[in-house]
């Protein structure tokens, strides 16, 4: 319709009102219908310690190379854990290095990349997959190897005298099928779906 | 780990294994007394007997305890250093060392007797021990016969 | 530590009668305590009384509210005078909680106090089991049995009455320490203070002002000192250890190590030419390196005794065999570089322990950077940077290049409340002092910034919120909520960059300051670790010493006689200190009034008809209570000494011909427990079915 | 003398071939002879950002059938990488616990495999299994031969070459199992540099992480860049002539990084590569032409060195 001028009014709310419109409609008032309860316990379950000894002393933020970067505060994330505010923890938490920084320093001896881990589980298990998940999985299933080979780098292999790489010895189907029999038996297929049929 | 995993199947349900622990006055059973006022629970299947030092317990009670069919025991002190009779619990190490070695000569499995080094401030470690004690003893089952008579 | 002197040493405690074979079975009364619903709400209290009443020898069963109140003491009573009840099990809480009360109920009675068992029904059934009721009345069951059967086996025994020496022991000469000396002092004991420096004050001397009134400390210690230099019934013995203590309550033979000073102190009149002479010059612990004493040196001027002393590590003369300077300067003849140590034996009936706390020093390769940077430093040098008699004046510096540092970070918690390192107790005085300390800094320089990191700010004594409240809003003292994770020195100003959540911003912060005070927490001292080893004083996970009850035994400790004050026991500032202290002295002057204390008869004794001689119990015995002596009837036999034996039984446990006996933990007694713990009662799975399990295994 | 199994990962054979032949001709006859043998079966350790991340069971099934493979042949796996070293030390620890072993177990058997430990002796009617042993290249060079015996060994010193090394976040932490060197103070890689003659610089952050792990990278690539950014000024201004690492994935991270903020960048490389040369490889056979930052610059200076 009026197309240039709607954005220009965006443009308009944005500057001088402060996005208005999207704090409206924001929640602003976390009540208990919100909270997801035992969360603690579930972060817990796929090997997070205890989130409930955090004393929110920010040291974690503080030495994390993300927190740096973007905005991502590492005690944040944890003190959502401890509310049960899951909604605010599963989607960017594919960030963290797993440097392990905020552990060696955490007070509470807390570890706050294995909370990032356990609710990277939790996220998978809602659905929320990033795509290089699937890739990486996929080329496993394919090839053993979570790199994809690259013909350009077999002929250097070649030039250097370095035998084939392992995925194309004549032996490795075999291996192939073992890896695709795990992959089965724990169900990591259909969690991630794998698009690669995997054979038992 | 690997005794015991090609004993036959048992129903873990109707087996109801018996713990006797002998505890230190100062520190074991103070630590037993405070898993009580902090309310951590553990399964009820041990017998606690009260002695004033570990070093007061006689191999041969804890032999008593297995021929009139105890599961497991637990001689349980205070930690190495700490002994409020200056090296009781020394001895009670030295004897436990002794009694595993025959025990398991007698066809006892190693698993079945502990001694622990458990202070009064640890009753976390308490309750702690004796959990993984029945989840042990359930996963070993009952004590042969032959084991019970060689005693 | 307790071990009698037996008043009549003829005839040890009647010989424990066999009674497994003895025909009578005495009569037991059964007393279970529903402890309002603390065990009845699990356990079925009926179920285990009409279990009870079942049992042989059992002549009466009751079920009690709470069997520890009037009401059920005289019921006990009742039923020992009505059904002339033998032997007494009351099925309640721990021992360690009322076997006094319940003892003494019973001697009331009549009955012999030792005649009672007490059955843990709250402790280590009720409580431990809530979830699960039905086996916890089967355990409960289990556990009654097992106290009958034992108190079947009980035996007469009598409390004996050991006198009290009416001298006390002080260990350290901190605030604690001086003044749990003073108060028995001024009740009329003797009393020993033994401390390891050459003089006492201990760490309250070396800090600048006190928190929240801001009293200089040195200014309200230093006549505290003196008092006790100059007060006849205290024997000071400063530079000096205690390296040994034996005995009982009452009855402490204590050695002591008084290390040679070099200087005789009765010479000594603390003049200074000495030091003055002295041409070695180190750096002054007590200033914490900041400043410089000679080898011959008092710590500080006020110290108490004001007698110097060779640190033999530095002198001159002990490195060279020269020098000599100070002997010289001597108008007194006081300086004898000959002096050896000295070796004194106390003999005192109660112990005070008073030895304080070191505090936290920083890691090496630690995120503050202690180690590396020079404008970081501790909490307590800044109490030496701004103490007027302090190596600055009071007036404060930045180490790196002496100037006046404008802006300073105040991190907290350092050493404290973190689980990484163990310490995970809050030390309770760094929020005060780091808050006293800027206030102080403000007061000097008001132009400084000063910015605290803190996790919590912990400000729950008398005026400290009040103070709190002031350095915020009347010296403007910046609070930031955060704990700092990077501290990075810029080379050439050296001044210090720290990087740090602000919490309650929610964002990262990097500041620069000229200075870097680490407020560092309180842990237990080297010394605590020595003089608890001596004393075998048990300590709580935090490393402190315990105190026999955290809420009504606060200064007792688990052993009868000795007595806990000050930070030895746990974090606590200078009141409290002293609050404990006077707590403590009380405590001691009880039985040094009394003049008298009964001591439990848990001893061994040994069967002379059984003992082959063979000294096992000679070797093993810690405390050299066994000997071998003639037999009445010819050969070596072994004897108990029993003013030695403290009762751990480790000699009974041995004998390989069970001659040995310890009352109250008989093998006899053991065994009916072992049976009744272990008999096929309340077993859920039947005989036969356990035999069929048996031979499938 | 030990036996070693190469456990070469993913990344290497795929990417970087010439730290394959550098490592093979280290630990092989040209170098130090080791025991080394090869093992086809190997599959990914699984990579850990990705598998350990999303579900710890099927990662420690991965894992386990690795193990399983150095198991039976009584070796203990020599990785050349932080992530295989942690994935598959991470995963020896898990199967300490009976439980986890008799879960991998049940599902290992599908595939005619159980893993135990290797075993050691027997005491009395027990045998006593330890762990399968996961080895760090850097950490077998430096217990196991010793810096004497690597300076021994160089033809072509590396003198005048300011070298940055990067230990990488998975060799040093999580500190507890991290026992073979100081995780605040890691001195190993910077030893076997000085051995090879080299000057080990110190730069501001070094025990920092290059931005990759976790499945940064994969994930939001420009993050992981601006991390590696800052490393390599702090690298530039200490004025250092190559990047060396333990870790072919932060390798591969500064390596392609490096484009995305300057033209030229520093060359990096692999420690085995940089041991080769100082041995006096022919730098032809280290593949440097696999690297996208190239190492002219300082192939030039040793030259002139």
């Amino acid at each position: 319709m009026k197309g240039p001028n709607q954005e220009e009014e965006k443009e308009v709310e944005k500057v001088f009102i402060g996005g208005l419109h999207e704090h409206l409609t924001e929640e602003k008032v976390i009540d208990e219908s919100q909270l997801v309860p035992n969360f603690a316990d579930e972060i817990q379950k796929y090997g997070g310690k205890d989130v409930m000894t955090c004393l929110q002393c920010g040291n974690c933020t503080g030495v994390c190379p993300i927190s740096l970067k973007i905005d991502y505060k590492t005690r944040s994330i944890i003190k959502y854990c401890q509310f049960g505010l899951k909604k605010y923890t599963l989607g960017t938490r594919w960030v963290c290095a797993t440097c392990y920084r905020c552990y060696e320093h955490c007070p509470a001896d807390l570890n706050p990349a294995e909370v990032m881990i356990a609710l990277r589980h939790i996220a998978v298990r809602e659905g929320i997959i990033p795509p290089f998940i699937k890739t990486a999985a996929t080329n496993l299933v394919k090839y053993g190897q979570s790199v994809k080979p690259d013909p350009e780098i077999d002929k250097i292999r070649h030039e250097l005298g370095l035998g084939p790489i392992h995925s194309q010895d004549p032996e490795y189907p075999k291996v192939i099928r073992e890896i695709q029999v795990l992959i089965h038996a724990s169900k990591y297929d259909k969690l991630i779906g794998i698009q690669e049929e995997v054979k038992v | 780990m690997e005794a015991g995993a090609h004993r036959p199947e048992h129903d873990p349900g109707a087996y109801e294994p018996k713990i006797v622990a002998f505890c230190c006055n100062w520190c074991s059973y103070a630590g037993a007394d405070l898993a009580g006022t902090t309310r951590l629970q553990y399964p009820p299947n041990v017998r606690i007997i009260r002695v004033m030092c570990s070093g007061r317990v006689d191999p041969t009670f804890v032999l008593k305890a297995f021929a009139l069919g105890a599961d497991g025991v637990i001689v349980a002190g205070c930690h190495p250093a700490d002994c409020h009779y200056i090296s009781g619990n020394e001895k009670a190490a030295m004897r436990g060392d002794f009694l595993e070695d025959f025990l398991e000569e007698a066809g006892i499995e190693s698993q079945r007797f502990r001694v622990e080094w458990i202070a009064g401030s640890e009753g976390r470690k308490f309750a702690d021990t004796i959990k993984k004690m029945v989840a042990e003893l359930e996963r070993l089952g009952p004590i042969t016969k032959e084991a019970r008579a060689d005693e | 530590m307790t071990a009698p002197e037996p008043q009549n040493k003829g005839t040890p405690q009647g010989e424990p009668a066999k009674i497994a074979g003895a025909a009578l079975v005495p009569k037991v009364g059964v007393f279970v305590c529903h402890c309002g619903s603390n065990i009845a709400g699990v356990v079925d209290c009926g179920k285990v009384r009409e279990a009870a009443e079942k049992l042989e020898g059992v002549v009466v069963a009751k079920e009690n509210k709470y069997t520890c109140s009037d009401l059920g003491q005289a019921e006990i009573i009742k039923a020992i005078k009505e059904h002339g009840i033998e032997r007494v099990v009351v099925a309640s809480c721990s021992p360690r909680l009322h076997e006094p009360t319940f003892r003494k109920c019973i001697q009331q009675a009549g009955l012999n106090p030792y005649l009672l068992h007490m059955v843990n029904l709250r402790e280590q059934c009720s409580w431990v089991h809530s979830h699960e009721k039905d086996k916890a009345t089967e355990k409960a069951i289990d556990l009654v049995l097992m106290g009958v059967s034992k108190a079947t086996r009980l035996e007469p025994l009598e409390a004996r009455e050991v006198p009290v020496e009416p001298t006390s022991l002080v260990i350290g000469g901190g605030v604690a320490g001086i003044q749990a000396a003073l108060d028995l002092a001024n009740m009329g004991f003797k009393v020993y203070l033994v401390e390891t420096q050459p003089s006492i004050g201990g760490k309250m001397a070396q800090l600048d002002k006190t928190f929240p009134t801001g009293d200089c400390a040195i200014c309200i210690l230093a006549p505290k000192m003196v008092e006790l230099a100059r007060n006849p019934n205290i024997t000071l013995l400063s530079y000096a250890d205690v390296e040994e203590v034996k005995g009982y309550i009452g009855n402490y033979d204590v050695k002591v190590r008084k290390k040679a000073r070099y200087v005789h102190e009765d010479k000594c009149v603390g003049c200074g030419l000495c030091s003055d002479a002295c041409p070695v010059k180190v750096d002054n612990e007590f200033d914490l390196g900041f400043g410089q004493r000679k080898a011959i040196y008092i710590p500080f001027p006020q110290a108490v005794p004001l007698k110097y002393t060779i640190d033999k590590e530095h002198c001159l003369h002990f490195k060279t065999g020269k020098c000599l300077l100070c002997v010289k300067a001597c108008t007194n003849e006081a300086v004898d570089h000959e002096m050896e140590d000295e070796i004194l034996t106390l003999k005192v009936g109660t112990i005070i322990v008073a030895t304080g706390y070191e505090t936290y020093v920083p890691m090496k390769k630690g995120v503050y950077k202690y180690w590396e940077y020079d404008n970081v430093i501790t909490g307590l040098e800044l109490e030496r940077l701004i103490n007027a008699s302090g190596p600055t004046g009071g007036h404060l510096i930045r180490p790196s290049d002496g100037t006046t540092p404008k802006r300073i970070a105040l991190v907290q918690c350092v050493g404290s409340r973190n689980k990484k390192i163990g310490n995970n107790y809050c030390s309770r005085v760094c929020c005060m002092y780091a808050i006293k300390n800027s206030q102080i800094i403000m007061e000097h320089e008001p132009s400084t910034e000063i910015a605290v990191y803190y996790n919590d700010i912990r400000a729950f004594g008398k005026g400290f919120e009040e103070l709190y409240h002031r350095v915020r809003e009347d010296y403007g003292v910046e609070f930031i909520r955060g704990r700092p994770a990077k501290l990075s020195e810029d080379p050439k100003t050296k001044n210090i960059k720290i990087r740090a959540e602000e919490t309650l911003l929610n964002k990262i912060t990097e500041r620069e300051f000229d200075l870097v005070v680490l407020s560092t927490g309180l842990r237990p001292s080297e010394g605590s670790k020595r003089i608890g080893k001596i004393l075998s004083l048990t300590t709580s996970p935090d490393g402190f010493f315990q105190e026999a009850h955290p809420k009504l035994r606060p200064v007792d400790t688990a052993m009868d006689g000795i007595y806990l004050a000050g930070c030895c026991q746990g974090p606590k500032d200078i009141p409290d200190s002293v609050a404990q202290a006077k707590a403590a002295a009380s405590s001691a002057a009880a039985p040094m009034f009394a003049k008298k204390v009964t001591i439990e008869p848990l001893t061994a004794w040994v069967n002379e008809e059984v003992c082959q001689g063979c000294g096992l119990c000679v070797e093993l015995c810690p405390y050299g209570s066994p000997e071998l002596v003639p037999g009445q009837k010819g050969g070596t036999k072994a004897h108990i000494i029993e003013a030695l034996c403290h009762g751990c039984g480790t000699c009974a446990a041995s004998c390989p011909q069970k001659a040995i006996v310890t009352r109250q933990f008989t093998d006899d007694q053991i065994y009916c427990e072992i049976q009744a713990a272990l008999s096929e009662h309340g077993r859920k799975q039947a005989p036969k079915k356990r035999a069929e399990a048996e031979v499938s295994g | 003398m030990i036996s070693y199994v190469y456990f070469f990962g993913c990344v290497v054979p795929n990417r970087y071939p010439g730290i394959e032949y550098a490592v093979r001709w280290v630990t092989g006859k040209n170098g130090f002879n080791l025991d080394v043998a090869d093992h086809k079966e190997f599959s990914c350790c699984p990579v850990p950002g990705i598998f350990y991340s999303t579900d710890k069971d099927t990662w420690l099934l991965l894992a386990a059938r690795n193990l399983v493979l150095a198991q039976d042949e009584r070796r203990q796996i020599l990785t050349i990488c932080n992530g295989c070293l942690a994935s598959l030390l991470k995963a020896t620890e898990y199967l300490q616990e009976p439980k986890n072993m008799g879960k991998a177990n049940r599902v290992l058997a599908q595939i005619g495999k159980k893993y135990t430990g290797i075993p050691q002796k027997a005491e009395g009617k027990r045998k006593v299994f330890e762990p399968v042993k996961v080895r760090h290249y850097i950490e077998v060079m430096a217990n196991d031969l010793g810096y004497d015996a690597i300076a021994a060994k160089v033809r072509r010193p590396l003198k005048n070459i300011r070298t940055a090394v990067h230990y990488g976040c998975h060799y040093l932490r999580p500190t507890e199992r991290a026992t073979f060197d100081d995780p605040n103070d890691p001195v190993m890689l910077d030893k076997i540099v000085e051995a090879c003659g080299a000057t080990s610089v110190d730069y501001e952050d070094k025990l920092d992480c290059c931005g990759a792990g976790g499945g940064v990278r994969s994930h939001v690539v420009e993050l992981a860049n601006s991390l590696t950014q800052d490393k390599c000024v702090n690298i530039s201004a200490a004025g250092a002539d190559c990047i060396v690492t333990g870790c072919p994935f932060c390798l591969l991270q500064f390596d392609n990084a490096q484009k995305s903020f300057s033209k030229d960048g520093i060359p990096v490389m692999h420690i085995s590569q940089f041991q080769a040369l100082a041995m006096g490889i022919d730098p032809i056979s280290l593949g440097f032409d696999t690297h996208h930052v190239s190492a002219h610059s300082l192939l030039r200076k040793l030259r002139g060195a």
